[in-house]
């Protein structure tokens, strides 16, 4: 039983971690770089990475650029609006703690507000680190267990 | 009037249809068309727009903030994350907005090396613009021949300067080490290339009828109102009125340079795309130039104080991290910054880019107020969309070719 | 009484099997059309496409498949629950549907009905619903703004479609599609195209304009409306717009090779040219034809801007009508002369 | 059409007019200036100059001088361009803090329009007859004005909206819910 | 009139897809990153590390807090103590947030003995945040990494010896210019 489920695991797993679909949620610099990253000469695409308009539809958010205090609820709901399983990829300096920006308006680094899967760092990182950090993101998801899908999601009471 | 109808929230209802009322529209600030974080408030016709209103501030970082807490050589890096599509515009422009204020000027080859990098960047800011304005309107694949050469131009700011985006190239004094004589060659081969290419971006959109379809006659703004409404750069000309920063207040080394200020006629979405394409073209010619007339020489003045400022100790807000940093290194030798205040512009990718730099004669900018063309051209959207459609909207937000990181700061 | 019992069923479970051939070869068509468009795009903007996921990407359809499966599936407050869940089945059905009417060769037809090609456009009409339900229900203004956008321009193309296609059952006199392939194959020139090029053409276009394909995939245009009237699907329910949008540009692709191409005939010039084309069979012949429109489409998406709303409802209106009418009025004059 | 003005000729005419209510007339780096004391002549000094070609409106800001002027604790400089003479001017307009309001000149220049409102999102500066004047960098719940030299790089509290999201945040991942 | 036979002919919509279509045929420009390397140039601001001298095998920095200072993001902290007698500084702890740093690579531009500099290496991704702080440790083993696969006998960074700056503006260190010897 154990290993069926296991072999079961093994084929969820590597369907997602083989079509990650990022939300385009492009905020600053590292925006551009996520852009090169999907473009003819990193082209995300080899790795069955397209990204998706709707938050509905896509795997994995890519925080890319700094995070304001203004922007932040948004954040948080486009996350909410993600369905499950999903993932964060925390994109740049300022993505990950706010990087030189220690002002009044930007957030001091998106973990406070939504958990965050892979930080990659970088100001901005280059395409080919934003790709290392999605293979990083595609062996974490490899790693999971019993995280099926429709029915997994617990329900959030507040 | 109708601005009080947005923000009430509530529609007045036509008394002569009970049952008419505008749809409202929350477009962005995470919508794939805005660029960025820019978020408009839509009253919509069906599809026409009635009534429109740009949120902005998504993006407000606090960099004038910033830079009063900080010295002028460390300002610098923080400019390149204002129009991180050309940075190197942008470090142009502080740089030379300082160098004003403590009176010095570059030698003439790091006044060529940053006239020649300028000009890579705004063919890079008109390559990124072209391929979002083109995906907008829908033509997907023009975005990926874009990005083809823009990364060709990346990899010559990464042999240059050992960064891709956020260069930090340009300094005050100059530009920050000597260019290498095999990328020199490399880009002078990669000018003819790069016309190639801009005739094959030209093949797809210029004459094809849908493009046409798409821009002729949207967003048409004459030039006395463009003027009004601040528009600057390549939007501006596209109007027909020929100002340029780089002809009106010559700075580094376009002076010496020949080159053509494209102008339109009749102010459309295609007119500013034909600027921009042509713009492209002279900014190649500028680079040729460049490098056959590149003095030989130092790259940086020898009065440039650049990261030897002094230093005053700074009051520590934040967490204990890196206190000890602060205990102070005066030197002696830098010069001392005057009092005063001065408006310095240069031509940005976008439009006009100007720095004003009031000075206390300390190490650090009083006040550093940045003039970011796209601020002011966000608010000439509604002027521009004015009973146009939604998808042109798309169209009019391209043209403009707005950067939200610069528009907020 | 038994005899006919056992006709019956043994009828029923050929249908069946029919069916399942039908259903597997074209969903599995449907999603490797997937796989390969994003190959054809790929090469097209000069970089490669799907490359990782099984050799050469070929497993990419299977993992976005597994994938969606195992998706959550969202509901969102502000929907109409049930409208919202069936919506895309709707549209999938549809689609799925018209492949009864469809011959695939002279022999293998399931539903053998003398109004083929009614069908066909009667589905097609009736698979706007399922776009109009799923931009009405999930109860956001994109969606609906891309249910309407979608509803105006299919209604409106269904006009110089089936007015083009007039012109085809015309010169065929007959309503099946068997038929009319027959008809084509015996007429002077061996394709409709060629007498009928103005109908070929405004079919063409009607094509894409009924497959929300580009140039004309305003519903869901994704820099305006972020993905029209799927913006808030999620999981399978979204995998089921994507196979029935793939769906109905086989059956386009179909209707265009049958109606105009002469299907699985090949016009006798052709083969008086190369005498070994004779040799090829007749199913594969539709194919290669399905497989350029599909080609086609793709290449179209890859190199054309988007039609602003109102300029393609007054190009339907205003220029494909008239030459659909034009066209008919000139099949009407060439079947008075006897050609 | 009118003449093309020098610069000296242009400085006359403008000091012939408002002597009382200009204070110095200066130049730095060959960059001319005027500080302008009566803020009331500012719309009229701005409608002159417009009318005589200057119709470019480079830039709009304020600077607050809380450490070095003591009576007038804001100045709001516009700088302007003329396209037609080819000279350049900065208004530098001295606001007390009691009073910071000044006239809007959005009607002249409708570029004033966004920079307006970002100076009295960050400075607290008024504008009078601005058509909607209200927060636009800042979000609108956003209590003071951090471009004033007395306002900290980094506050410590928080916005309460902010605050919210992370107690949330903390608490679904004490829940083990992502 | 010839303008409305070429759009009567659909001239223009041949031509955008005869571009797509010779794209087509040429070979694609992708570099499979994770298969093939990328190219990067001398000099790219990656990684940070501490320079091992090859003589001492400890770090080279001074302690002269020249970096600390000039960083605009404040990701490094130094903490080192003064010998009484000589005046001669030593490096307790070097701390870099990588995380904070922005990369402008000022440090290594100001550092007067080329002890701090960053690499060409930029793939270090991580699940948490703990493990982009670099200490010292850490600094000198990413050095070590670094220097590992490093082709040639001496490495010299742009940043140390700034081409084409006038030599007053130079450290004396540096008007010599500064390498580190790493194979014999």
């Amino acid at each position: 039983m154990e290993l069926i489920l296991g072999k079961l695991d093994d084929l969820i797993n590597w369907a997602r971690s083989g079509s990650i679909w990022p939300v385009t949620f492009g905020l600053a610099c590292c925006a551009i770089e996520m852009m090169a990253a999907g473009a003819s000469r990193n082209d995300l695409d080899r790795f069955g990475i397209i990204f998706r308009a709707s938050p509905r539809q896509a795997d994995c958010l890519i925080v890319a650029g700094t995070l304001t205090y203004k922007m932040a609820p948004i954040l948080r709901r486009v996350y909410d609006q993600m369905s499950y399983p999903r993932w964060v990829i925390a994109m740049g300096s300022c993505a990950c703690t706010g990087g030189v920006f220690r002002t009044y308006a930007t957030v001091q680094g998106v973990d406070q507000i939504v958990p965050v899967d892979i930080y990659v760092p970088g100001c901005p990182p280059r395409p080919e680190a934003l790709i290392e950090g999605l293979l990083e993101l595609r062996k974490k998801i490899r790693e999971e267990k019993r995280n099926w899908g429709p029915y997994a999601r617990k329900e959030i009471k507040l | 009037m109708l601005e009080k109808r947005l923000s009430s929230n509530k529609y007045i209802y036509y008394p002569q249809d009970p049952f008419y009322s505008p749809l409202e529209i929350q477009m962005g600030p995470q919508h794939p068309s805005t660029h960025g974080v820019l978020k408009l408030k839509l009253l919509l016709e069906g599809e026409k727009i009635i009534d429109l209103e740009p949120t902005i501030g998504f993006l407000h970082r606090g960099i004038e903030k910033l830079a009063e807490n900080l010295n002028y050589a460390q300002v610098l890096p923080l400019t390149d994350r204002l129009d991180y599509i050309s940075a190197m515009n942008n470090n142009t422009g502080y740089a030379l907005a300082v160098e004003r204020l403590l009176g010095i000027e570059p030698p003439p080859r790091g006044k060529y090396l940053r006239t020649l990098v300028c000009e890579l960047a705004r063919i890079s800011s008109h390559l990124l613009w072209l391929a979002t304005h083109a995906l907008d309107i829908g033509a997907m694949t023009v975005f990926l021949y874009c990005f083809r050469e823009r990364e060709e131009i990346l990899n010559f700011f990464e042999k240059i300067c050992g960064a891709r985006l956020t260069v930090s190239y340009p300094r005050i004094g100059g530009v920050r080490l000597d260019i290498e004589d095999q990328v020199l060659e490399e880009i002078y081969n990669f000018i003819p290339k790069m016309h190639e290419k801009i005739e094959e971006y030209e093949g797809l959109l210029s004459e094809n009828r849908i493009w046409l379809d798409r821009t002729v006659g949207v967003g048409v703004i004459s030039g006395e109102e463009a003027l009004a409404y601040g528009l600057t750069g390549p939007s501006l000309r596209g109007s027909g009125i020929a100002y340029d920063v780089r002809k009106h207040f010559p700075y580094d080394a376009y002076s010496e340079v020949d080159f053509e200020v494209p102008i339109g006629k009749n102010g459309d979405t295609y007119d500013r795309y034909w600027c921009r394409l042509q713009e492209m073209r002279q900014s190649l010619k500028i680079i040729k130039q460049c490098i056959e007339n590149l003095p030989e020489g130092p790259v940086s003045s020898e009065l440039s104080p650049d990261l030897d400022m002094p230093l005053y100790k700074r009051a520590i807000t934040a967490e204990s991290w890196g206190e000890s940093a602060f205990i102070s290194f005066l030197t002696e030798s830098a010069p001392i910054v005057p009092k005063g205040e001065l408006y310095s512009a240069v031509e940005g990718a976008k439009g006009e880019l100007g720095f004003y730099i009031v000075s206390d004669g300390s190490g650090r900018p009083y006040r550093l107020h940045i003039r970011s063309p796209s601020f002011i051209h966000i608010s000439a959207l509604k002027k521009l969309s004015h009973n146009h459609l939604i998808a042109d909207l798309v169209a009019i937000i391209g043209t403009l070719d707005i950067v939200m990181g610069e528009c907020d700061r | 009484m038994g005899l006919s019992n056992n006709s019956l069923l043994f009828y029923l479970f050929i249908t069946f099997a029919e069916i399942m051939v039908v259903l597997g070869i074209i969903l599995l068509h449907a999603a490797y059309t997937v796989y390969i468009e994003r190959k054809v795009i790929g090469r097209m903007q000069a970089r490669l496409g799907p490359m990782e996921v099984g050799p050469y990407g070929l497993l990419q359809p299977l993992a976005d498949l597994i994938k969606l499966l195992f998706k959550e599936d969202i509901l969102p407050r502000d929907s109409h629950k049930t409208l919202f869940q069936i919506a895309p089945l709707v549209l999938l059905a549809c689609a799925i549907a018209n492949l009864s009417v469809i011959p695939f060769n002279p022999s293998f037809l399931i539903a053998d009905v003398n109004l083929g090609v009614l069908v066909v456009l009667a589905l097609a009409s009736l698979g706007v619903y399922g776009i109009i339900l799923a931009g009405y229900s999930s109860g956001s203004k994109y969606s609906l703004l891309g249910g309407l956008r979608s509803a105006a321009q299919v209604l409106s193309y269904e006009i110089p479609l089936g007015l083009s296609l007039a012109g085809v059952i015309l010169a065929a006199e007959s309503f099946s599609l068997k038929d009319i392939v027959e008809a084509q194959a015996q007429s002077l020139l061996g394709v409709y195209a060629l007498p009928q090029f103005l109908g070929f053409i405004v079919f063409l276009i009607c094509a894409f304009a009924e497959t929300n394909r580009a140039p004309f995939d305003l519903p869901e245009a994704e820099s305006e409306l972020v993905a029209g009237y799927i913006t808030e699907y999620s999981g399978f329910r979204m995998g089921l717009f994507f196979l029935a949008e793939y769906i109905s540009m086989y059956i386009m692709s179909l209707l265009i090779a049958l109606c105009y191409l002469g299907g699985w005939s090949l016009p006798w010039w052709l083969i008086a040219l190369f005498p070994f084309l004779q040799a090829l069979p007749p199913t594969l012949v539709l194919a290669l034809k399905v497989y350029f429109f599909i080609f086609l489409f793709i290449w179209v998406r890859a190199t054309f801007p988007r039609y602003r709303f109102d300029q393609l409802m007054s190009m339907s209106w205003k220029i494909l009508l008239p030459l659909s009418l034009i066209n008919f009025m000139w099949v009407a004059i060439l079947k008075r002369g006897g050609l | 059409m009118m003449s093309i003005l020098t610069q000296n000729q242009l400085l006359e005419k403008i000091q012939n007019i408002w002597r009382d209510s200009i204070s110095e007339i200066g130049e730095f780096r060959g960059q001319t200036y005027i500080i302008i004391i009566n803020k009331h002549i500012l719309k009229d000094l701005v409608k002159f100059l417009k009318e005589i070609g200057f119709n470019h409106l480079q830039t709009l800001t304020a600077v607050d001088y809380i450490n070095l002027d003591k009576t007038f604790r804001f100045e709001v400089v516009y700088q302007l361009y003329s396209l037609f003479h080819k000279i350049s001017l900065r208004l530098r307009v001295k606001i007390p803090e009691n009073e910071p309001i000044v006239d809007s000149i959005t009607e002249l220049f409708p570029s004033a329009n966004f920079l307006e409102r970002e100076i009295y999102d960050l400075f607290g500066i008024e504008f009078r007859g601005h058509p909607n004047l209200k927060r636009i960098l800042l979000p609108e719940s956003w209590k003071g004005y951090p471009l004033r030299k007395d306002y900290p790089l980094e506050p410590e509290e928080k916005p309460e909206e902010f605050l919210d999201l992370k107690a949330l945040n903390e608490r679904l991942k004490i829940d083990g819910i992502k | 009139m010839k303008k409305e036979i070429k759009y009567l002919l659909f001239k223009d919509l041949i031509k955008g897809l005869s571009i797509t279509l010779k794209n087509f045929f040429k070979t694609p420009v992708t570099v499979q990153y994770p298969k093939e390397k990328v190219k990067l140039y001398p000099s790219f601001r990656g990684r940070h590390a501490l320079v091992r001298d090859p003589l001492t095998g400890d770090a080279k920095c001074v302690a002269c807090l020249k970096c600390q200072q000039v960083c605009p993001s404040r990701c490094i902290d130094i903490n080192y103590t003064t010998d009484l007698e000589t005046g001669a500084r030593k490096l307790i702890s070097y701390k870099i947030e990588a995380l904070r740093c922005i990369y402008c690579g000022y440090c290594e531009e100001v550092c007067p003995v080329g002890a701090i500099v960053l690499t060409e290496w930029f793939e270090y991704s991580s699940r948490n945040k703990e493990a982009l702080i670099f200490d010292k440790e850490a600094l000198l083993k990413n050095w070590d990494e670094f220097i590992h696969s490093y082709p040639e006998k001496v490495y010299t960074n742009k940043y140390w010896n700034l081409k084409g700056i006038p030599e007053s503006n130079k450290s004396a260190l540096k008007r010599e210019g500064i390498y580190v010897k790493i194979k014999d």
